[in-house]
């Protein structure tokens, strides 16, 4: 019965301890505990770790590789914020290769529902009590999930965040730094569009940790740059229907069409939803920014729909995230810095008209 | 008592119990760990808030009405309670403060049921509306935080090898057991589902029973929020969200019937944990959550039409 | 002469409910000048139209005195299908039919839980919105499907003359649905159904039939709103129901269709989807705090819905001998 | 005799939407009396009732309680002042047992706690039910388990807990039987010498005497009349509550019955209640079935109209077997009923008196499957003259229609669906003398244009009135047949009571 729950070398205990541990989850003798709680979670990434870190995976999106295999019989734990969102599809797909290429299992999980803290804990302790070797975890709240994690860490399991992280205890952070990704895009479309004119932010749903340090990266930015006013940001809840909506009704306000010069969406879906009602508006010339790099958003970077979006590549942050907890398993092994960003800098991030097509038929995602 | 007395009594268990049952031997045979103390402990206190939201729910349910609010309700609890401890209110304080809405929020359905004469789903289905905002308000959006250490002590320490949050679950529970068995308040409930007219004759105002129900169920509302607020160490604008529709369906596979004023808590307890049980059993079995929802889907669908089925053949 | 025309109000079916709409639009452009220009107003019909086509057949289940729940979900489901049917080449009179029939299969399954199993339509169509939530889930894999065929989308963002596509789908959607309630034996049949189901036995109707044409109905025009959203999105995801959800609901009974049953109507509707889609436009377009935006719709579902009811009452006061 | 009246309502006027249920109406009641209210359907007296009990509030006129004005807002001041009642429709609630539902709302406590004391209430529940003869009665099981007549006794039992002063029995004995309507009496009689004043409002005559003292008549919500009992012949009476002269209650016309138009053998339901009946009816027949309530007779019309399978035995209509048929088949064959309960079972209560004439007949009525509003009103309106239903309009929602105008609605549903074979389940329970005739009437003439009709009624004295034949239903079981004047009242009593075989 392989059914240690882990084996972290890092703070090694004797081998009777940890049976005993198996043995009688209540029983006197702690169960072996990883301690992470120093890792307090930050909400920048340093240079380092977004330029010079060793990183043991090559490649982005689809192409991504890696040599780590599992030396042990691994189970590790999936568990994103829904089910129904590309990006969530996206985790999963890396999660299935790294299986296949590191030699271990994984499972997939999301709450019931969508986006529900709770239910993300249960999901996390029914886990725990399956013995799962690890937890890639996407929190939808980065404190609301403590509980579940310090569990994770009592019971001896490492666990790393993507997206948003836990507030503390996760031994990694990864995925994209938010802020980053909204200063990138900012600064892109507002160098692009002629120093002058009326932007519309979209806002994801009202709370979602990522979507507000996006947007702060997105209002900061617009600060530096007085030639544009901020028209409005109102929330469309990620949600493509609802960027179409509000849109619509924000045209409508007076002078909105003819100072409309940027819009910057929170995620591709209500990008897209914006492009519909522009176009439905006969509104053309708008540069119009997304972040997720999903694969509808290329289509219409290639139809020259959309301006701008970030690659936030799920599929590479999971495969990566992983690789190193496959890595700790077996050796031990610790991140160089608690926040490693995946895609950062080095990867080239930006998708706009010149790259799409390479991106599209060589790394996306979503292939 | 009799061996017919006994069988009469195992018939009228609510269906749910036989599910609860089969699931149990399934769940032990596919998964690792499962017939624990600690993962009984573990689904129990998972069902605790939803359970203390359908003690509540059970008594709407009762009155032929549904509390659409209530999820919101537990939102706005949360987020309430949260940002007054930020405020640095004392815990005696803030918690009642926060509680209070809740509670403050079920006198409004009830005023809005009984003096408006809006039927319960659209009273509380509006009420919902408005308690999201508050929450968003008071909130400003996102999660809200707070240092203290009453959270872990109520989601993490035990008493007598139970935890406290499993005290407050079986609290409620007694409660509503004794309050609809052994008060008035409880005969009014039944009353109003069964018959209205007979509460007027008795000289009740259904009015009354009516505002008294709403403001209990908001007081288990404030209860489950509470604990959910400690569970999930912190303040959240949706952690709510779903409860409401997930304590009715838990109500009605409990058997209580949403017609005459038949039934009570005891079968919630079932209803619950066939859901809580059903839930982290696909998770503890590595279920993928793409298949989750339509198999949770059919399992409440199942359980109704055998609930109906077994209730249509006693009639009989 | 005050009193006169409260008098009127109160005799007339739809006039407090036109009234409110006609109080709302007028606020409206009085909170808003751009209110009621004609591209605004275009833009407020187009809005309208989805949620009213979702709403239109729930008006004849909640006649029958039930509820659908599972409305928004069937949508996303039936656009899910479509998508993937467009993606796969299938021409697009078949592919709207194959929708339409996603939505009777649905209505059909409701139809029978309730009807034939007699289970209470409010879990019943509760577990149906999550079997078919899943059902979208397993078939999306949580997927995106986009870029739909051009001639598909003007179901969604075409325009005849000036009126948008949805509109003109809605308004025809008004005009069945207000002969099929009102000028039928079936419609005839779902209003008995509804005031008063023994007699309805007793009478030897078929009940059982007629439930499920009402659940069938609410399944098509729900097929037709995930059609004509997935057109206008140019998109489907197994998720896009979820903005919808009990506005659908909301819509209906605002309308003055009494959740019991047997009392209320299509136009109704029509009324209850317009003023909600009203309040949120008015909201965005002068940029009140989004946090107060169901705040906003949560007094007005009360509000119209009580106004409804205090007038029925003082209706039945004045027809006094 | 003659004392100080403990209640005086003077000019008392009340009205719904389009009627005026009582117009001016004086009243008295004395302590010790039985004062009975006699009237047609819709004459007012529940209304009258409501309103002393504080149901109702009146827009106009006053009450006194022994010279002291009262302004009731609710039931609950009714009770404060020892007024409390039975109702005419009864306010049980289903799920409670019958202590919870005696002693609802004011159930013993344990003293200090906010507890109810269970043990004491089923305690002085079973004392009360003990004094009214129902010791029988188990009162710690769900009262939706028990018959009707159970039902109606814990109401009276209910209405005694509260030592009323002034009790209203609105029509307590409708659903009782002779068996059960005895020790009633008794109790009432008690209270009487006790000197509690009671209002007794009832439609059937030989009660008047039996208990009452005094007698109001209403009629049109106006007050005729208050005379002691005896004062009057029972047609006097009559005259007086239909404000016309009435001659002949049942009229029969002799006419031809040619051919079978229903019968069934040995017919059997699943519950148990219905354990082989075989009867058979010819077209312009009236056949009657006599039985005590729980006879089982409503379940036997449910087999024959198919909303029941039945277990066993057959079904003809014209000659065809239609058993296990569905309604809507068996409807469409010829065959109609009038359920016992109109209010649950008949009518659309919130539709037009129009749209529930045509309620069966939408498919014959327009075939096409598109209606004509206009058409529906002028078949509506037709009925209406033709059996005198009296209504402003054919728009109206049949609940504004007193009980009596009700059941001619009910009635003109089946007539225009055109059946000829017509089940009457207790066609005049609750109808006042006047409708009462007007139905006999109706039902001699359908008879005679050859209809077939079987009716079911537990007033023995109809039964005898306007059947050609009659099937005595005993726990299940047609235990005999009887035709016309072959036997007395009495002997046909026996026989349901008994279940002996009668003779011919
Ligand atoms: N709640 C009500 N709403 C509308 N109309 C009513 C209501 N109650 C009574 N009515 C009407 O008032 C009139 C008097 O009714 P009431 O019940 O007092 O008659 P009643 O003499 O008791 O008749 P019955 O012998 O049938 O019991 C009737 O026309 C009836 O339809
Ligand atoms: N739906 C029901 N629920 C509970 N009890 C019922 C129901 N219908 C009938 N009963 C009871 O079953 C028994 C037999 O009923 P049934 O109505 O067939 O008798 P009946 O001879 O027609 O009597 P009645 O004179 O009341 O019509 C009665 O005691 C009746 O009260
Ligand atoms: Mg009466
Ligand atoms: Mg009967």
């Amino acid at each position: 019965t392989a059914t240690a729950p882990a084996e972290p070398a890092a703070e090694a205990t004797t081998a009777p301890e940890a049976a005993a541990a198996e043995a009688a989850v209540e029983a006197t003798e702690a169960p072996v505990k990883v301690d992470f709680s120093q890792n307090q979670n930050v909400a920048r990434a340093s240079d380092a770790a977004k330029t010079t870190i060793e990183l043991p995976v090559v490649g982005i999106g689809s192409t991504i590789t890696t040599d780590v295999k599992a030396a042990g019989d691994y189970t590790i734990c999936v568990m994103t914020k829904n089910s129904t969102n590309p990006y969530m599809n996206g985790m999963w797909k890396g999660a299935e290769k790294a299986a296949a290429d590191l030699g271990i299992k994984v499972v997939t999980l999301a709450p019931a529902q969508q986006d529900s803290i709770e239910e993300q804990i249960a999901i996390m302790e029914a886990q725990i009590q399956q013995g799962v070797s690890a937890f890639v975890i996407h929190p939808s709240d980065s404190k609301g999930i403590m509980p579940a994690v310090d569990a994770a860490n009592e019971a001896g399991i490492p666990v790393i965040s993507i997206g948003t992280a836990s507030a503390s205890g996760s031994m990694m952070r990864t995925g994209v730094d938010y802020y980053e990704t909204g200063v990138v895009v900012a600064k892109y479309l507002f160098d692009m569009a002629g120093g002058e004119g009326g932007v519309i932010i979209l806002e994801g749903p009202p709370g979602a940790q990522n979507a507000e340090e996006r947007k702060a990266g997105v209002t900061d930015t617009l600060a530096q740059y007085p030639g544009y006013t901020l028209i409005d940001s109102q929330p469309a809840n990620f949600n493509r229907a609802q960027g179409m909506q509000v849109m619509e009704n924000l045209l409508q306000r007076e002078g909105v069409k003819d100072q409309l010069k940027i819009v910057i969406a929170a995620n591709d879906e209500m990008a897209l939803g914006a492009i519909q009602a522009l176009k439905a508006a006969g509104i053309t010339d708008v540069l119009v920014g997304g972040f997720d790099g999903s694969a509808d958003a290329s289509q219409a970077i290639k139809a020259g729909d959309l301006t701008v979006t970030y690659n936030t590549d799920p599929f590479g942050s999971t495969y990566y995230a992983i690789t190193m907890l496959v890595q700790y398993l077996d050796s031990g092994i610790l991140p160089a810095e608690y926040f490693i960003p995946f895609p950062s800098e080095r990867h080239k991030p930006l998708i706009d008209s010149s790259n799409i097509d390479d991106y599209i038929s060589n790394f996306a995602w979503f292939n | 008592m009799t061996v017919k007395s006994l069988k009469k009594r195992v018939g009228a268990l609510p269906p749910a119990v036989w599910m609860i049952a089969v699931m149990l031997v399934f769940y032990g045979l596919n998964t690792k760990n499962y017939f624990t103390a600690s993962n009984f402990i573990s689904i129990l206190i998972q069902a605790a808030p939803l359970f203390v939201v359908a003690c509540g729910q059970t008594i709407i349910v009762l009155m032929q009405g549904t509390d659409l609010s209530l999820g919101a309700s537990l939102n706005m609890m949360t987020v309430v309670w949260v940002v007054l401890m930020q405020k640095n209110l004392p815990i005696g304080i803030a918690l009642p403060l926060a509680m209070g809405t809740s509670v403050f929020a079920g006198y409004l359905n009830g005023l809005i049921v009984a003096k408006m004469k809006l039927p319960p789903f659209i009273a509380t289905l509006g009420m919902q509306n408005i308690l999201n905002s508050i929450a968003l308000v008071t909130s400003n959006g996102s999660s809200v935080y707070h240092e203290h250490a009453i959270y872990k002590i109520i989601a993490k320490s035990s008493f007598l090898g139970i935890p406290y949050i499993l005290w407050i679950a079986i609290g409620c529970f007694a409660l509503t057991m004794v309050l609809l068995k052994f008060t008035r308040f409880g005969a009014r409930v039944i009353s109003m589902g069964g018959n209205p007219e007979s509460l007027k004759v008795a000289g009740y105002s259904p009015d009354l029973a009516t505002i008294q129900a709403f403001t209990y169920t908001g007081f288990m509302t404030a209860v489950a929020g509470f604990i959910l607020a400690c569970r999930v160490e912190s303040g959240n604008p949706i952690v709510g969200n779903g409860f409401e529709f997930n304590s009715v369906a838990a109500v009605l596979l409990g058997g209580t019937s949403m017609r005459e004023g038949r039934g009570g808590v005891g079968g919630t307890v079932f209803g619950v944990l066939l859901i809580q049980i059903l839930k982290n059993g696909l998770v503890m079995m590595n279920v993928s959550s793409i298949y989750q929802t339509a198999i949770i889907g059919i399992v409440v669908l199942f359980a109704i039409m055998l609930d109906a089925y077994i209730k249509r053949r006693q009639e009989e | 002469m005050m009193k006169k025309i409260g008098t009127y109000l109160l005799q007339s079916k739809y006039a407090i409910s036109v009234s409110v709409l006609v109080f709302v639009v007028i606020g409206s452009s009085l909170i808003t000048s751009s209110f009621l220009t004609a591209d605004n107003l275009i833009t407020v019909l187009r809005q309208t139209s989805v949620l009213f086509i979702l709403s239109s057949g729930l008006t004849a289940v909640v006649l029958t005195g039930g509820i659908d729940l599972s409305i928004n979900n069937s949508a996303a489901l039936v656009g899910c299908i479509v998508a993937q049917l467009l993606l796969l080449g299938v021409s697009i009179p078949v592919v709207i039919l194959a929708g339409i029939l996603v939505g009777v299969v649905i209505g059909i399954f409701n139809g029978l839980l309730v009807g034939i199993l007699k289970l209470p339509p409010f879990v019943a169509t509760y577990g149906t919105n999550m079997v078919v939530l899943g059902i979208s889930t397993i078939v999306m894999q949580g997927k995106v499907i986009y870029d739909l065929p051009r001639n598909f989308t003007p179901i969604g963002v075409g325009y005849v003359g000036i009126l948008p596509i949805p509109v003109i789908i809605a308004i025809v959607l008004t005009g069945v649905l207000y002969f099929v309630l009102q000028k039928t034996t079936l419609g005839r049949n779902i209003y008995m159904l509804g005031s008063n189901a023994y007699a309805a036995k007793y009478s030897a109707a078929k009940s059982v039939r007629d439930t499920i044409t009402a659940y069938v109905i609410c399944g098509i025009t729900a097929a037709i709103g995930g059609i004509v959203l997935t057109a206008r999105l140019n998109a489907a995801d197994a998720n896009m129901g979820n903005s919808y959800g009990l506005q659908i609901v909301a819509a209906v009974v605002m309308g003055g269709t009494s959740l019991l049953g047997g009392e209320g109507g299509i136009f109704g509707t029509v009324i209850g989807a317009l003023v909600l889609t009203i309040i949120l436009n008015v909201i965005n377009v002068i940029g009140v705090s989004s946090y107060l935006q169901s705040m906003a719709v949560g007094i007005v579902i009360i509000l119209m819905v009580w106004l409804d009811v205090f007038t029925r009452s003082k209706r039945e006061k004045l027809s006094r001998a | 005799m003659e004392q100080q009246p403990i209640l005086t309502v003077r000019g008392l006027s009340k009205s719904f939407p389009g009627v005026r249920a009582l117009d001016g109406v004086d009243f008295d009641l004395r302590a010790g009396e039985v004062h009975v209210l006699v009237g047609e359907n819709g004459a007012g007296k529940s209304t009258l009732a409501k309103c002393i009990l504080g149901m109702y509030q009146p827009e106009e006129g006053e009450i006194e309680l022994r010279g002291e004005k009262l302004c009731f807002s609710s039931p609950k001041d009714g009770i404060k002042h020892g007024i409390v009642a039975v109702y005419q429709e009864l306010t049980m609630v289903p799920y409670l047992n019958a202590a919870q539902n005696i002693f609802l709302n004011r159930e013993p406590l344990i003293r200090g706690t906010g507890l109810i004391n269970h043990r004491k209430m089923q305690r002085d529940a079973k004392a009360i039910l003990a004094s009214l003869s129902c010791a029988d009665i188990d009162t710690k099981i769900p009262v939706k388990l028990l018959d009707v007549a159970q039902q109606q006794m814990i109401e009276i039992a209910k209405a005694l807990s509260f030592n009323p002063k002034i009790i209203v029995l609105d029509e307590p004995t409708a659903s009782l039987s002779e068996r059960e309507i005895e020790p009633f009496f008794k109790q009432v009689l008690k209270l009487r010498e006790q000197g509690i004043g009671i209002i007794y409002v009832s439609h059937r005559m030989q009660e008047y005497h039996r208990i009452g003292d005094r007698i109001t008549v209403l009629r049109d919500g106006k007050f005729i009349r208050t005379l002691d009992v005896g004062e009057l012949t029972d047609e006097e009476l009559v005259n007086l509550m239909v404000g016309r002269d009435i001659a002949q209650v049942y009229v029969r016309t002799k006419n031809e019955h040619s051919g079978e138009a229903l019968r069934t053998e040995d017919l059997r339901d699943h519950k148990g209640r219905v354990k082989g009946c075989s009867i058979t009816l010819d077209r312009g027949e009236i056949v009657g079935i006599a039985g005590l309530v729980g006879a089982g007779r409503t379940e036997m019309a449910r087999l024959i109209f198919g909303i029941d399978k039945p277990a066993g035995g057959k079904v003809y209509l014209h000659g065809k077997d239609v058993t296990g048929r569905s309604p809507s088949f068996i409807v469409k064959n010829g065959l109609g009923l009038l359920p016992e309960d109109r209010k649950r079972y008949g009518l659309a209560l919130k539709s037009s008196i129009a749209w529930n004439t045509v309620a069966v007949s939408l498919k014959s009525v327009f075939p096409s499957g598109i209606v004509s509003e206009r058409k529906n009103r002028k078949i509506a309106e037709d009925y209406v003259k033709l059996l005198k239903t009296s209504t402003p309009d054919v728009v109206r929602p049949v609940s504004q229609l007193s009980g009596g105008n009700q059941q001619k609605v009910v009635i003109a549903k089946w007539l225009s669906a055109k059946s000829d074979v017509i089940i009457f389940d207790e066609p005049t329970r609750g109808i006042d003398v006047g409708a009462k005739m007007e139905i006999y009437a109706l039902m001699d003439r359908l008879a005679a244009e050859g209809k077939a009709i079987l009716m079911i009624s537990s007033e023995l004295q109809e039964v005898i009135g306007m059947s050609d034949r009659i099937y005595i239903m005993k726990d299940g079981l047609i235990t005999g047949e009887v035709t016309r004047n072959q036997c007395s009242q009495e002997e046909i009593g026996r026989a349901m009571v008994l279940g002996k075989e009668v003779e011919a």
